[in-house]
């Protein structure tokens, strides 16, 4: 098993030493939580509801390179593809805490969960009042009618742009629980790999998939997607996708959408590209509007070979928080 | 040589077959990330193995004044250093089991029943898992039941039993289809694999056996 | 050899396609020439300084990504890793000029420097003034005696940026060029890679490297580096790299800097922050500030794994055109 | 069997001589490919390839009024398909090489001594490239040179003569260190490998008289 070649220092220490990155590239607006691998914001104004994110690491930049300007206030992190420890949770939130709650955005996954879970318990236990909101977009991990069964994935991106915009505008927690729920009800993702990354303690690729097989279905850790199937171009492997998510929300003639499409890791922005022209071209077909489109490599997985195709439907209140400008390291909007 | 028959074990000797235990996970590292590579997201040896290092770490000459205490120590380290399902679900399997044990000094066959029965109940709390969903609690459950049975057997026959209660626990996962944690979008494709949570509750279990064996 | 698995349809139309996947995501804003692979902005004010940039494809974002507000007006593209002929180039000039000239700029290798020459005598002969800046920032690729035999990989994205900022501003040909020009001369960049990319058409690595060996040194395309060495940490690599680039310069106490870590393909988010860790520490240890800090993937070598690191030096002017908002698909900043 | 000693090509022939050097570097795409990779970015033989398919389909039965208009539109063909060095480089050779020959309508010695000639001069004033530099140019000067010396030979045996020493001049490259061109940054690590463009054109000359030969 050919072992992955990574540029990094102590395999143990990576989590530790990309936040490190992160914060150095902040300008001195971002801080580490001495003693957990937690991230953020130095400013954060009395009386804002704050906004959590996190999850296991190695999805760079989600979830740490999304604190920012109108993005999140900060985010707990685990080890690669390892939900954080409700510790790290709890540390973060009480950094965050500005007396007006705070609202717990992250991808649904059991570990996430039952962490996340924990620290909330904590939190009450000090006043702090804490909602959450579950991000669950990948349309091929659950049938509807389990939606609560499904993953989160690259739509965490559009619900975390949205959620920040929110909470920078308003300090009523439940508000900011409520819109940014309906972005993540609105949203939905699909994702496919033709490669695997690996985790840098074991090296190791986290699947193996024949030279002419493509993973349908997958996800952002090693875990396998829903079916393999015979290598196809990317205009019918478009076509495929783009079938199962626009016929789940679904999406319909008339509707105004923001359009991601996310490489998982190690595609080319040609190849993201080309894509992205198939799905434009789906979307005008069906008479389908994007009001915004972004390419490039949010959610990712190590160095996996894939991409995915997410759609957030807009309404006129989504839209104004959408609209607004953001900053962070992963994502920034004029 | 005459096996000597322990009914019980001290205060030390308790954090001391944890400590074994923790050696044995750490040396299982490989096999458990390989099993959650065929079903999971392949780390799960690596967070098993990060979490009983820092109980060595942190507990390796620690003294303490309960069975509990030692519990719950331990819990509270795997909680806060493995991360992911395994952090949550062993860290409460441990602080869970450790409900009880407040008072106790010595570890029988009576606190081994009363902590896999409590730690069971709080890990099905925390992460709704019932028998035949594919987790560990497939390996945990039959192993809480069967303890119960062997309240009157030395602690070695106790411990072989509820070891082999749990073996064929996660053996029997491998006819399971997942449909909780990472393993669940797989649907039939899991099939034909064992969960890996449930392995490592085997891996305990054998490991404190077999430490008891040692004595 | 194994090939590389690419989600594309016929390999012979990924530049056409990718270049379509840029119009759908341009929201309106940039159409294609017609018969040529070439985009331009549909609306440029009369008298704006054209900003014409391009070069091979394959490397996007960079070129055609580049094409924004207070970015590029046109990019001129290749095939994959194949400067553009001169009638492409030619096509986007007559598209791009609104009376007042345009700079060509574009990484300084022979195919390049040749074809856009060809296209400015085309220009000329046409009555539309050219000034032509190439970039020539990779201090690996020949000593500073010879700079101007050097070629351009990342610190195309800051040059672009200012030159972009400039003739935005400006409608003084001559100034955008001086301007731009100081930009090149302030930017240096060094690459390493520790495994290659592929071209479509052929599938196959452009180079192979053993399993504990990196290349240093390395461009934009397949054609190697200037030495191989054994597999290094991160931290011993990048002091490697820095010693490099800061002497080359010189870059001194004192110096204000934009710095660029850049993915050439298939490298994760999660190694760029742990190699922006240790080039901030060492520019903190130098005295030299950081103004911004810019990580991702902006000039690529198809999946290519590996990264560059770029410097450029700030004055008060430059620092003026950087600091302007811009947007594009490849590159924003608030 | 008796073969005819063809002294020059008509219009048509020399289109079809062309049109058999493109079938030719088609089929040796991947070799020239092979040879980039070695010292450059892989590309030479898909790029000769793209330009050459474009000529066979763009003049395969277009009729010409002059040797100097076959060549000229071969090399804006080139130029406007190949992209990369190869296509300034190529293009310019072919459009260099028609500019004394608009008014020629027979394919001679004289004519191949001028089309490489004028070709020659105009590479070296595009790509600022000399002999020594690991170019093309070391294949295509003395290919130039060798003609002048063959004026009084038999078409075919002047393109032996040619093509032997455009050959030679290929082969010397791999002892050369590149200093213009993609293969430069590699320093001594380019010793040892031809340089792709010179193969090129060793391809062309070569192609052109094996098509004389078989007349
Ligand atoms: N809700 C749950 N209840 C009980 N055990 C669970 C639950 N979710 C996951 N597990 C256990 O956790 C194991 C996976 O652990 P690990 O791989 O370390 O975490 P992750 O799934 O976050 O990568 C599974 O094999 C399963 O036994
Ligand atoms: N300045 C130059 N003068 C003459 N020939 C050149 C020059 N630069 C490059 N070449 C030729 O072009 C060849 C490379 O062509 P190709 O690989 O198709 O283009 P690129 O280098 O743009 O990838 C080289 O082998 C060399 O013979
Ligand atoms: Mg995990
Ligand atoms: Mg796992
Ligand atoms: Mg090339
Ligand atoms: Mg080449």
């Amino acid at each position: 098993m050919k072992k992955a070649k990574k540029i990094i220092n102590n395999p143990k220490n990576v989590v530790n030493e990309l936040l490190e990155g992160i914060v150095e590239a902040s300008n001195g607006k971002i801080r580490i939580i001495e003693g957990v691998s937690a991230l953020v914001k130095k400013e954060i104004p009395d009386g804002k509801v704050g906004l959590l994110i996190g999850g296991g690491s190695g999805h760079e930049p989600l979830f740490p390179g999304f604190i920012g300007v109108n993005m999140a206030d900060g985010a707990a992190c685990g080890h690669i593809f390892a939900a954080p420890a409700p510790n790290i949770v709890f540390e973060a939130t009480k950094a965050i805490s500005k007396g007006n709650g705070l609202l717990y955005l992250y991808g649904n996954y059991a570990g996430d969960n039952m962490n996340f879970d924990i620290a909330v318990e904590m939190a009450e236990e000090e006043g702090i009042a804490v909602k959450t909101v579950r991000i669950w977009d990948d349309v091929a991990s659950a049938p509807i009618e389990r939606i609560e069964d499904r993953r989160g994935i690259a739509g965490d991106l559009f619900v975390i742009k949205i959620a920040g915009g929110i909470s920078a505008r308003s300090d009523d927690l439940e508000e900011v629980f409520r819109i940014t729920a309906r972005a993540r009800d609105n949203t939905r993702s699909m994702g496919v790999s033709v490669s695997a990354g690996s985790i840098p303690e074991t090296g190791e690729p986290t699947f193996l998939l024949p030279e002419d097989e493509i993973e349908i279905g997958m996800g952002l850790h090693g875990e396998p997607g829903v079916s393999r199937e015979k290598m196809l171009d990317a205009d019918p492997l478009v076509e495929k996708m783009m079938d199962k998510i626009l016929s789940d929300l679904p999406f319909k003639e008339g509707d105004e959408i923001c359009l991601l499409i996310n490489d998982l890791g190690a595609t080319t922005m040609m190849e993201l590209l080309i894509v992205n022209r198939k799905v434009s071209q789906i979307l005008r077909d069906k008479k389908i509007k994007i009001h915004d489109t972004v390419i490039g490599s949010y959610c990712t997985c190590q160095e996996m070979a894939g991409f995915s195709i997410t759609l957030m439907k807009l309404d006129e209140e989504l839209k104004k928080y959408y609209d607004m400008p953001a900053e962070s390291l992963g994502f920034t909007k004029l | 040589m005459i096996i000597m028959v322990r009914e019980f074990l001290n205060l030390n000797e308790t954090r001391n077959m944890f400590l074994f235990v923790s050696k044995y996970i750490e040396e299982n590292k490989d096999f458990l990330t390989q099993a959650d590579k065929a079903i999971g997201d392949g780390d799960h040896g690596v967070g098993m193995a990060r979490g009983f290092i820092a109980v060595r770490e942190k507990i390796g000459s620690k003294n303490f004044n309960s069975i509990g205490e030692i519990l719950s120590s331990i819990g509270t380290i795997l909680l806060t250093t493995i991360g992911g399902a395994a952090g949550a679900i062993f860290g409460t399997l441990f602080r869970g089991a450790s409900k009880n044990l407040r008072e106790e000094d010595t570890f029988s066959v009576r606190i081994l029943s009363s902590m896999l029965n409590d730690g069971l109940e709080s890990v099905k709390q925390r992460g709704k898992a019932e028998p035949g969903n594919k987790t560990m609690v497939d390996s945990l459950e039959p192993a809480a039941i069967k303890s119960k049975e062997l309240l009157t057997l030395p602690l070695k026959d106790a411990l072989i039993a509820v070891s082999e209660a749990a073996r064929i626990g996660a053996e029997n996962t491998k006819g399971m289809i997942a449909t909780i944690g990472k393993a669940k979008t797989l649907g039939e494709r899991s099939l034909g694999h064992p969960d890996p949570g449930a392995i490592s509750v085997c891996l305990i279990l054998r490991s404190m056996m077999e430490y008891v064996l040692s004595l």
